[in-house]
């Protein structure tokens, strides 16, 4: 086998070094009964050229997003990535080092963890940012834990604007660990009072901003009632590249902020591995979830990085961790930091301006269409039409004809019918003026 | 070799990127546009480069050299995984594109998922937990949902002290309180012991098997059906599941939920801590709770992916979802990659090659060492203690910062818990023979200079890395998680 | 632009430290008439998105040998590369080196040459192996070229088996330098009488084993006669995969042992680039083309190596030098050594023996079609058929169904319209029998 | 950080790759087989990674930092266009299928030509030579063949001191005879000594410009109307265009023939020595005799891919051959990618921050370093010579060496000829003023140290790297080109 350096003759010489006539021998703890002999209902192994056929030959099967006019986000973009990001990931000394225990012999991905740090504290307007989360939605969910253990209490309000997954793990985790949610309904038109929901006993509001239907949320009235309250504001994002152009969370009052960094440096990968970003005020810090690094010096006092505040994790920490989280999205975090680098501030804004006018002029195209209406007054990259019809059903007729055409709503949200009718349309600078206009054409056509 | 941060030589209207005019078209931002320019510095492609090319090379990495951390499992990560994972048709599909466009991305989480059961023998597979302690989440989640659909309530959570941190916790996250069972001296967990704890209160047990310590859970049955009888569930830690692939099954053993470290047992890169991917396979009891989505197959073998508790509904009973979309792809496509190629046959060499390689680097150190629980046979790693550096002045963190200069990365270091000084070894099947001679030559002639007194240089250690020993205590004292601009010169007195 | 790290402030500080007002002044040395302001055809800058769709498109017209049965081969072959060789030359440290003229610090580079060297020879059966040459073509006719000085001779005579190309290669070359060529007629069936041609004049017998169309020649005997009359028999090859199977020409008596290494290690990338490999005895060495790399000790007694013996080389011998060859193949030979290091002596004869068993079954899949004659005795991975009828249309034919069917002959030999019923074809490791099976039906179905 | 050969750790039965088994299928080998094994080691996929990694670690590279090389133009080599040459329709077709089955290969070949030919304002382009000393020979057959042509027959070529020794290597393999003209004071070439040398007899000159002092030759018109006057042709070495592209064409200049090498002009990668591409633009007047094959083009605009004589029989009467195949294509793919990357603007911008930074380096260090030419405007590069080092003890070799230690790699030494000690620093347009400015204050600090009378430190320099002064010497006098085992302890008396 390929991949296993022992040769029959050195397995030999190892045993009798060991002392052992053979490797079963070893294995002598395992009680004889419920021994196997290897794995009988799988093949043997194969070459790699039999590999790449098999694999090949699954992935032909799918219509990757760059092959065809491509529309769909809730939650996930299609961007363009540096061919730089993927090459510098892959370099060895990154993509086959471990979590940064040995900070002496791991300053590469240490620092790489710091500038990330800060590049999301800068991003979403916050003091510190963690070395990430699995993703957005998981972070949004030990936001809400964190938002717990500060105010001690465990009611939280999730706007209607949230991701529906995202507001499916929040209810999973919270409820689990003995919390409650207070869920307001789906906020396809942006105009929930959520502000109502709040009390005093209320953890921490979650709202999404731009929201799962594109809407763009003014979230400093939530903040203040929230702050009012002696609760927290936890501010969601899942389209990064946003920040570029609109005002960050951490200016409109926001105390955690969480979101979904694939956009920059990641691939769509059906859904991951992606990174989330978590970042707060400074003194929360104690609270978050999630590995830290932290600068300091070394013997002969050169600055060094080294993950720090390891007393809230659960290696040490135990069952009083602030998180169960071990692995994180290291490598992910940095093609995110690598291409966050590449745009700097001047390019992200650059970015954010071309989503921004694409999706306007789709949504110039699309409202043109007899019977297809806008819902959105304010949007970034992505916003919600109603169509005369099954949005479910039109999706598929586009797809039909080579076009994705973004996510109905009821994919996500089956228990509203009354959604039947909307569907969620991104369009970031990976579209041209083809692209759109062909969706127009054939949603046209469909339709007519 | 110190590199500048990018906030030291970036530059914010500098880019690597260039990006088409936006053009004239109007802004649709209802008043929510930026009002001050995004602060982060840019560089140009070359300067891109070099700055991540430099910082890579003050890392180790296993492409450079053995990684012995103990229950880590730092083997080859094959270039064929990356390749494959970058194919279109796996990387560039999107998680909520219509499922007729995505029909091989499914079969392939399908495809990943069967490979996984049967070598467990487990009945079920959540596909979707993002990394290992998120599948601990999962498996002891569903555990809880089985036990609020048999009415019952039950609150304690045992956990043996050698466990890895992560079980504590989620037990912890799920509203459980953790009681701890203590290791007999043989290292390995007491049916007794844990009976003494059993009672209509306890949920599960959370065990590692292999254990922490690199050893079986001998009467791991007699652990099984104790809890069993007691009503209560059986969650196995899966780190150290390539010690047994092939070997034996979990399912066989009584396992009721076992997460699946996929970045530990196919090799899928960890990338300097994550992403990882944490597959739960799940016993018969608790398939019906296992969270959406998941592959559902038909009589005639026709899947049908059910991503949501109303599509869920009639064959079983979700506990929910746990993260968004449907997890890890991107790793499935490489374990599955590591899988095929290994085949059956490979699998199985895999585990006792690792066996074999800490069973060698025990039988060629144990006499200059010392082995906590004797020379007994151990799985894919050994652990050591720290009584052989008794009297020399060196601790077990200086003899590990000194393998920095043999050019080695340290072992795992005062975990388990369990042990006093514990040094835990785990060569993995990557390592060759030769290598492992170097390993075990570099470690003898460690040991010898700590016990020829050599105490200073120890303390000094590391020389040959990037950095010298770096001040923790200082970094958790007074956190710097952020770069800031230093104040200007001349400015600071008169603040 | 991306790549260009000046700003604008930059350049003005940078003129202001030359003293310069513009940076046009720095060009004042070009005539003023002849100065051009820009490149007015061309396009402007386009970014990464936009480069990828237009190379995109262009890659997208043609027919990637990996997508159908394939069995074209003629000089290049299709062959499985590990991934890991690919990532490997990707390493910055091996991709963005230049010639190591600095050994301290490029003695990554000159070790893998050194083993490369070593490689080379060994699989050739001679004594020394340079750092590599271009191509096989342009080292077929360097080999030439080399056996003219060491005979002071200078005519040569060339096989009717040798590669069209190469033959034309040699023809250029060996003319240009007032040299002659003594050129057989093409050799389809493999029974030239080489031997006749070779006389006192003679400086060199060039002999391709396996040859064109494919068949095994025995090179002692015409080693025998070369050397009997003064002459040095140079041994080439196209297929080095053969070199696990078959005698190496170093046992038969070759002086110079000369042939194209792309198989291992290197893409098909449309003919190019490729890597010659090029060995000789020791005792020629001072007369050999190209860089060598040579073992020899650092200031601290540490074994290193070094380019060496460069006074045979344009850069320090100039017009008496022993070629102009400068640049070589430096990543195609570090991609050939990587691949021959993963493969070992026992993994090359391994999958030598496959191809060689693939093409039997080729060859008896296509003789069993009515009309169709096997013209070889002996092959390795190769043969010639002869088809009834125009093969040149056929392989139109059958490409119009799906499949690419080899070579026609007269396609390299057109002054040659009576080997037009004549097929090169060729079948390697990654055909199945699928592909095989597909390949005979066509072809059944277009003759009949 | 020595690492061994890989006939020190391989093996001959070990693979890092798995093969298909064979089967029973009979051998046709006709006698020909192997008669003893091949003696070559191998190594499993995780020992060959180790080993060439750890390999690489000992090389420097662009992408570590700045490589000044004169004349060698070593910039940013954009990964966007390795991508780009991996496209499977590009690095996976052959180039004999059917044409139908590669009109795109054949587009791109054409479209790489079209620019070349519009950045130079030449007539025609061969693509097929396959590194800028091949071109040499492409065009100067083309030379050769139109001479032929006419009738004549003239065997001088002109080349002045400062060439490439590539220049006159090619004009001797081509069977002319090289008459070399002198430089002139200001270190361009005279054209009354060209006048003094031109006669029926001479065939062609062949010049750099700019040229290897760095500087632009600034009588060329009146160089290479001489030249045509005497009824020869004037080739340029392309080797430096990369300073003029977008500033002047070569056609405009009155060059008949010209190489251009893509790996330094349009950052192709060297890769340790190579692949390169040396694509020839030829004038009118040559355009007829480039070698095949080549893209012939319609009145209608379609492109035909001519590639035997008998094919270009008619509107051309081609040399011959001089290359199996078409060329490099991988090259041509990555070169078009950064010219359509850079376009005309970019293009432009890049031959004048590449003269820019030249003149940065040279207006920074010419208060300490000595110019052989006096303080008067280059192009792409800066000669120094060692005249300031004079009386040090530290000769140029040495200062080179003591670079390395400063973690630079050394420029061009000894070359160009004409120059005492020659220093020849080419920064490139990749390289930031910030970049430049570390290397400016490295130079003058290790010129100060010079001055200072530290002669031992640069005799023993360097001292960090991979390895000492290497002993050139002793490998050239008693070369070992090859690995050998070596020799059994204790048989070594015996024989």
């Amino acid at each position: 086998m390929r991949y296993h350096p022992l040769t029959a003759d050195d397995r030999a010489a190892m045993l009798a070094a060991i002392g052992t006539g053979s490797v079963d021998d070893l294995f002598a703890a395992i009680p004889a009964d419920k021994r196997v002999d290897g794995l009988l209902n799988l093949p043997r192994g194969a070459t790699e050229l039999s590999v790449e056929r098999t694999l090949g030959r699954m992935a032909a099967k799918n219509v990757p997003a760059g092959s065809v006019p491509f529309f769909v986000g809730a939650g996930a973009y299609k961007h363009h990535v540096p061919a730089t990001v993927d090459h510098l990931i892959q370099r060895s000394e990154f993509l086959t080092a471990y979590t940064p225990y040995q900070p002496e012999v791991s300053q590469g991905t240490l620092q790489v963890l710091f500038e990330f740090q800060t590049q999301v504290a800068r991003l979403t307007g916050m003091e510190v940012a963690n070395a990430s989360m699995y993703d957005g939605s998981t972070g949004t969910a030990e936001a809400v834990l964190m938002a717990h253990r500060l105010t001690r209490r465990s009611k939280a309000v999730v706007s209607g604007g949230l991701h529906p997954h995202y507001r499916g793990v929040v209810r999973t985790v919270t409820t689990m660990s003995g919390g409650t949610v207070s869920d307001l309904p789906p906020d396809p038109e942006g105009t929930e009072d959520i502000l109502a929901a709040i009390d005093d006993t209320t953890s921490c509001v979650v709202v999404q901003s731009p929201s799962f239907y594109g809407h763009l949320v003014d979230l400093r009235p939530i903040a203040e009632k929230a702050h009012a309250h002696g609760a927290l504001l936890v501010a969601v994002f899942t389209e990064v590249v946003a920040l570029g152009l609109i005002e960050p969370p951490g200016a409109q009052g926001a105390d955690i902020v969480v979101g979904e960094g694939q956009s920059l440096g990641n691939a769509l990968s059906f859904g991951g591995p992606y990174v989330g970003l978590f970042a707060t005020r400074e003194k929360f810090v104690r609270q978050m979830p999630g590995r830290l690094c932290g600068e300091t010096v070394d013997a002969d006092g050169q600055r060094g990085f080294v993950l720090t505040l390891s007393t809230r994790e659960q290696h040490i920490r135990r069952d009083k961790a602030t998180s169960n989280i071990c692995t994180n999205a290291g490598l992910c975090a940095t093609a995110f930091s690598i291409h966050m680098s590449m745009l700097g501030g001047a390019g992200l804004e650059k970015l954010a301006r071309l989503n921004h006018a694409n999706a306007v002029k789709l949504a110039g195209l699309l409202t043109a269409i007899p019977g297809v209406e806008v819902l959105n007054d304010s949007f970034f990259n992505e916003f919600t039409i109603r169509v005369p019809g099954d949005a479910a059903a039109i999706v598929e007729q586009l797809a039909g004809r080579g076009i994705l055409a973004g996510v109905p709503a009821t994919r996500l949200e089956p228990r509203h019918p009354e959604l039947s009718d909307l569907l969620v349309v991104a369009s970031t600078e990976v579209n041209t003026d083809e692209d759109r206009a062909a969706f127009a054409a054939a949603l046209a056509e469909v339709l007519g | 070799i110190a590199e500048p941060l990018i906030f030291e030589v970036g530059r914010r209207e500098v880019s690597g990127v260039d990006i088409e005019d936006a053009g004239e078209t109007p802004f649709r931002l209802g008043g929510h546009a930026r009002k001050t320019p995004l602060d982060l510095p840019g560089l140009t492609e070359p300067e891109t480069m070099r700055h991540y090319v430099r910082l890579s090379t003050q890392n180790y990495a296993i492409d450079l050299g053995l990684y012995p951390l103990g229950s880590c499992t730092m083997k080859h990560n094959p270039r064929l995984n990356e390749k494959m994972a970058r194919l279109p048709g796996f990387a560039d599909v999107h998680p909520l594109q219509p499922l007729g466009t995505v029909s091989g991305a499914i079969e392939l989480v399908a495809e990943c998922g069967r490979w996984l059961l049967e070598m467990t023998g487990m009945a079920s597979v959540a596909m979707s937990p993002k990394a290992g302690a998120h599948g601990e989440m999962c498996g002891m989640a569903a555990i809880k949902a089985a036990i609020k659909a048999r009415g019952e309530d039950r609150t304690i959570v045992l956990v043996p002290e050698s466990a890895h941190g992560t079980n504590p916790a989620t037990a912890a996250q799920l509203g459980f309180k953790v009681v701890s069972i203590p290791a007999r001296a043989d290292g390995t967990v007491d049916p007794e012991a844990v009976k003494a704890k059993l009672s209509p209160q306890v949920a599960a047990i959370m065990l590692t098997n292999p254990n922490t310590c690199g050893l079986f859970e001998r009467d791991i049955v007699a652990i099984a059906e104790a809890v069993h009888a007691a009503g209560a569930y059986f969650y196995a830690d899966g780190a150290n599941f390539n010690a047994i692939v092939g070997k034996t099954r979990p399912g066989d053993l009584g396992v009721d939920a076992m997460h699946i470290n996929l970045h530990k047992t196919f090799s899928t890169p960890h990338g300097g801590g994550g992403p990882g991917a944490g597959p739960v396979v799940l016993s018969d009891k608790l398939a019906p709770f296992a969270p959406v989505p998941f592959v559902r197959f038909a009589d005639d073998g026709s899947a049908e992916f059910v991503e949501t508790r109303k599509q869920a509904a009639g064959s079983a009973t979700p506990f929910g979802r746990i993260t968004a979309f449907h997890g890890q792809m991107g790793m499935f496509v490489r374990a599955l990659s590591y899988m095929l190629a290994h085949g059956a046959d490979g699998l199985r060499q895999a585990s006792e090659d690792a066996v074999l390689n800490a069973n060698y680097v025990k039988a060629q150190l144990m006499d200059v060492m010392t082995l906590p629980f004797g020379d007994v046979p151990v799985m894919h790693e050994v652990l050591f203690d720290d009584r052989f550096l008794e009297g020399t002045g060196v601790t077990t963190l200086d003899f590990a910062k000194a393998m920095i200069d043999e050019g080695f990365h340290p072992m795992t270091m005062y975990f388990p818990l369990v042990v006093h000084g514990a040094l835990l070894i785990e060569p993995t099947e990557s390592e060759s023979k030769a290598g492992l001679d170097q390993f075990v030559g570099a470690l003898r002639h460690l040991v010898e200079r700590a016990k020829a007194g050599e105490v200073e240089a120890f303390k000094a250690a590391p020389v040959f890395a990037p950095r010298r020993r770096l001040d923790e205590t200082a970094a958790a004292r007074n956190p710097r998680l952020a770069w800031r601009a230093p104040e200007p010169e001349g400015r600071v007195a008169a603040e």
